[in-house]
């Protein structure tokens, strides 16, 4: 679960790092009161889980009341439809740092990457300079100890002044980590002041799905945006991706799903979205085409080999799914795995021919999706 | 022969009460896997298929000589019976449990690493000696998939292995071990961990790996060959090679950071050591027919 | 820093231990509110620090309001000038159990023992029936395992229906433990009562004084009670407990101050308070002097062997202290170490013979104490 | 000859521009020991006593040899410091801070366990081998007391010791090592632990422990002799023999719990192997003379 930037600075917050002082605002109405509170100049960002705000304009820096309410006009308008926007307080910058926390799953410890250079894209640092992202793994059970925090802060080069400040927001950054069972923990930039303080400017934090039980605290509000067919399938447990392409879908088993997604663009097919209802989700065939169907495609594609996922099982949900929901689209199946004779007669039984190898199943639904274009 | 498990090897089943446990040690027991005994707290003095239950792994050790842990409890209980699996001495583990929090499988590497023993998975199906022995959940019913062979097979997949598996045996072939690593982040034993296991195995004349976008299980991989630790043929398969950059598709393993763990990346470092990639599932058997294997 | 047992019961029902539903009254006027609160049977247990509180007559079970009342005027009347009273519901009970957490030193980990025979003298349990005190360590940094707790509670012999209750209250205790950096968490008895529930009978928490910095929920209100001087001793974090003997000691290093003790009971002589003012109090020899002089006793012997605590500044304080606040009884010094001569010298002007053999300076103290007394 | 430290033995001291810290590596230095850097951060390219101040140990020892590290910091930071210098291969260290949290000093000696390090203290004065190094605070310039010689001593007190000392060498002895193990409940070296290097240093010609009501140090002691592992003759001095039951008398370790850990339980632990125990810190001398141990 990804959570948006003013949530994840609320936990850096009630954890003890630095946010500049801010307000989130739904609606135009609201945005006076917020400036009123956060005063000038002042950062509007506009709050999606997508990366890249800043290229795409929707991270905008103001100076007076009119550039605001200009700036706010136009990401709440029908453009951007924005729902979220953070009136942030515009802090003074002496240095953009950049500090994450992850998981290094070889060594099996958690990890820390530090680099003197935030604020800039830093995929292009990593390729191009590894050696000035400085990393240190530190035991889950321990967290980061305080002489790891103070080793790589002066690694980094930082003085006296800012070494303590930046060490300890650097433990609390791996206390919270570990505490909320995140996967990712990214400040980027970290703002060092002009006064000294250490202040977060942008927060990325993913929280571990599987530690949902534990992480009691993210209700409903903590939810994942998207659109209809991505919430349902996001309420349903359904590993669910939007794209723009021909072909929906409906496999099961991550690795599977991705091959076949490989295949397809092999084919020189497109894909109109990525479902997996593998696993514990096998049984929900009725609910995997519904979400299928809410997508514009031009032809559907199931694949599975499934074992404890019954092929029979899976191949009743999709007989069922196609009486009730009458697809307006072609339907290629490639059911294989335990019970599969049975499931073979039931499709056959309800008027489909399926198929048994998965590439002549995607060449079958490539061809499809270019008749139903031509 | 065989790596990880063979017909000698003793199991010991935790979570044998639970639906699970039960129908999967009954079809371990039916291919030949030794179950010696379960364990669930609060059932000692059942039986399962035979088998004596008791309270605790520590308890049953007092009655049997144990030589594997198998694992069938859900996920959020699965650190702590890998941890008794461990702390009672069991050096090898194997389970299966979809939905281990990653904070959780970290630690059971990070424990399995200090004792110095072997747990495979989870969000795997386990290990297979196709006719031999089973720890997991393999339908080992579905003949064109778990056929007996020369073949070692590591994946993190399920369903896609039995796709790239029934193209082997397509070409003749089968498997000597089957082990799924598993699908998580943060497998507790890495694909490059087993290596050494296969070379020294005279029953398997080539390993097949079947990987995916993120991490860098397949990189290190090509380390270990690089290194001529490893020197059989090796073929792999990943899958995501088109995925679009920075989607997450499926599990949370497959995320691609700064330009590492993409299936390019992963081609580009097995192939710099003369390990052999599929396209496609179908070409793996095609390309150990190739390379001369002897099925 | 022992806590009463109110103070480590709340702590436990915050963290999800069962307690007995109770009040807390300070005075008679309470006790109306209270019973009407608790209902009947209660029991009325005096918050002291001591053990032995059943024998000592300090906890009473009452059927009704006269009862209760009659128990009430005693325990706060001048016999026992008891300041708090924990009115607490009787459980219905259907075993006693032994439960603490303290540290195993030797193996460097938590230990947690249990017994299924609790309420009774534990100490006697532990020597003529060890093998029933089941012993489990666990790592301070992971806490104890579900399946430690789980197996003690099987080897215990509980049921299915109690255990997973039991090892649940063992976990709880077990964290309790480590977030409060303890020295010891004991719960004796802890009971099961005839519902299935467990329900902490009694409560022992003693929380580590050097951890005190991050432990800052405990502030005055969870302080030692005692006498004037202990309490002075205490804030001024001097070690300090009082006896009813003749000879005050003041002495430095915990060590020596011990074998001073030894030294003076092999004489025949008696021991009026220990005082320790060694290690970072040596400094403090005045207030030392003055904790001593409010307790009765016949001389006061000084003994120090000081290296970091240095000899002269020892000598000096007490020479002040001497000035300030006039003894009414004889003093016998023998102060050793870093700067010896200077300390001798000093003492030497202000009238005292400095002595440089503990038993020598042993024998003089109890000789002068039976003069004293004679 | 000596145990733990001579002549040879390369130190890094934490905490070396403190107060503290700059006046015991001072004298550290005057008795012979080679202190060779130091580390607080923040000063790295200062100097103390000629000596280079680094920001880490990591950084230090990319500069510098180091056989052992000397901790000067506060309490609270004590743990910190110490597993900084474990973390970074140093296998001695001695820390002397009184005051750490208990469960700091069992995280510490449980590290100190798993790598293979020995770690002295806390609440100690350190470590001394009279007359040729010294790593802690010992006021090595009283002569009465820290005199070289031939008795291992080891403490778990700080004036006491110097009492007791003072008795062997009014009798003629010295010390060869003295070794303040620490007055805290949990010391990260233990009593016994130390019997071994004893045992094998040539100019050891007794023991002298130094002891004290509370824990099981000293029976720990009489289970090593039993064992033949120490066959030395060993004197022991214990405070608190009259020390009312279940009183809590100045150390935390003090406390007598369920009938172990008396005075009484030592004194037969230890005469049940041969040992000897002095009823006065002057017996302690008196004691070694009549067992004819050679000064």
């Amino acid at each position: 679960m990804k959570l948006h930037e003013y949530q994840a600075k609320t936990l850096f917050s009630e954890h003890g790092i630095l946010i500049p002082n801010s307000r989130l605002i739904v609606d135009l109405t609201e945005l006076e009161d917020a400036l009123a509170v956060v005063g000038f100049p002042c950062v509007l960002k506009a709050q999606v889980l997508s990366g890249g705000r800043g290229k795409a304009g929707l991270i905008v820096f103001v100076r007076t009341p009119a550039e605001a309410r200009e700036a706010a006009e136009r990401l709440f308008g029908p453009t951007h439809r924005i729902g979220r926007l953070l009136i942030e307080q515009a802090v003074d910058i002496a240095q953009e740092i950049y500090a994450a926390v992850t998981i290094d799953a070889t060594l099996a410890k958690g990890l820390l990457m530090v680099s003197a250079e935030g604020g800039v894209d830093i995929e292009t640092l990593a390729v191009e300079h590894p050696e000035k992202i400085h990393r240190v793994t530190f035991d889950l059970r321990d967290g980061l100890a305080p002489y790891q925090a103070t080793g790589i802060v002066y690694a980094l080069g930082f003085d006296k002044n800012v070494s303590r400040t930046l060490a300890n927001v650097l433990i609390k950054m791996a206390e919270l980590f570990m505490r909320l069972d995140a996967e990712l923990l990214e400040i980027n930039p970290l703002f060092i002041t002009t006064e000294g303080k250490i202040v977060a400017g942008d927060g990325k934090l993913i929280i571990d799905d599987n530690a949902r039980f534990r992480q009691v605290e993210f209700d409903e509000e903590f939810l994942e945006e998207g659109d209809e067919a991505a919430r349902e399938a996001h309420a349903e447990g359904i590993p669910f991706i939007r794209f723009t392409g021909d072909i929906g879908l409906m496999c099961a088993g991550a690795g599977l799903t991705t091959t076949v997604y490989d295949l397809i663009l092999d084919e020189g097919g497109t894909v109109a979205n990525y479902l997996e209802f593998g696993g514990p989700n096998y049984k929900k065939a009725v609910k995997a085409m519904e979400i299928c169907l809410k997508v514009p495609s031009k032809v559907i594609l199931i694949v599975t080999f499934g074992t404890i996922a019954r092929a029979d099982v899976m191949a009743e949900g999709i007989v069922d799914a196609i009486k009730r929901l009458k697809p307006d689209r072609p339907i290629v199946t490639c059911i294989r795995g335990t019970n599969e004779q049975e499931a073979t007669t039931l499709l056959e039984a309800h008027g489909l021919t399926p198929l048994f190898d998965t590439e002549e199943a995607v060449k079958k639904a490539v061809a499809l999706a270019k008749e139903a274009t031509s | 022969m065989s790596i990880f498990i063979d017909a000698t090897t003793r199991v010991l089943v935790q979570g044998m009460t639970g639906q699970e446990g039960r129908f999967w040690s009954e079809h371990m027991m039916s291919l030949g896997t030794q179950v010696v005994c379960g364990v669930t707290p609060g059932k000692a003095g059942e039986t399962v298929h035979d088998r004596p239950i008791y309270h605790t792994v520590e308890q049953a050790l007092r009655h049997h000589t144990v030589d594997a842990a198998m694992v069938f409890v859900p996920p959020r209980l699965t650190k702590d019976a890998v941890l008794e699996a461990l702390a009672a001495g069991i050096k090898k583990v194997v389970t299966i449990a979809d939905g281990i929090p990653l904070h959780d499988t970290v630690i059971i590497r990070q424990k399995a690493l200090e004792c110095g023993a072997r747990v495979i998975g989870g969000n795997t199906s386990g290990v297979i000696t196709p006719e031999v022995a089973m720890m997991g959940s393999f339908p080992h019913w579905i003949e064109r998939v778990y056929k007996k062979g020369t073949i070692g097979v590591m994946t993190r997949s399920g369903s896609l292995t039995n796709e790239v598996t029934a193209m082997i045996v397509e070409q003749g072939y089968g498997v000597s071990t089957l082990v799924g690593v598993g699908g998580d982040p943060v497998p507790a034993t890495r694909f490059a961990e087993l290596l050494a296991d296969y070379q020294a195995d005279d029953d398997t004349h080539a390993v097949v790996i079947i990987g995916e976008l993120g991490g860098t299980m397949e990189e290190e991989v090509a380390d270990t060959i690089q290194s001529g630790r490893f020197t059989k043929p090796l073929v792999a398969f990943l899958g995501g090679r088109n995925a679009p950059k920075g989607q997450k598709m499926g599990h949370a393993g497959a995320i691609i950071t700064g330009g590492k763990g993409s299936v390019a990346d992963k081609i580009k470092a097995l192939e710099a050591v003369d390990a052999h990639v599929a396209k496609r599932p179908r070409e793996v058997g095609l390309l150990l027919k190739q390379l001369g294997v002897k099925p």
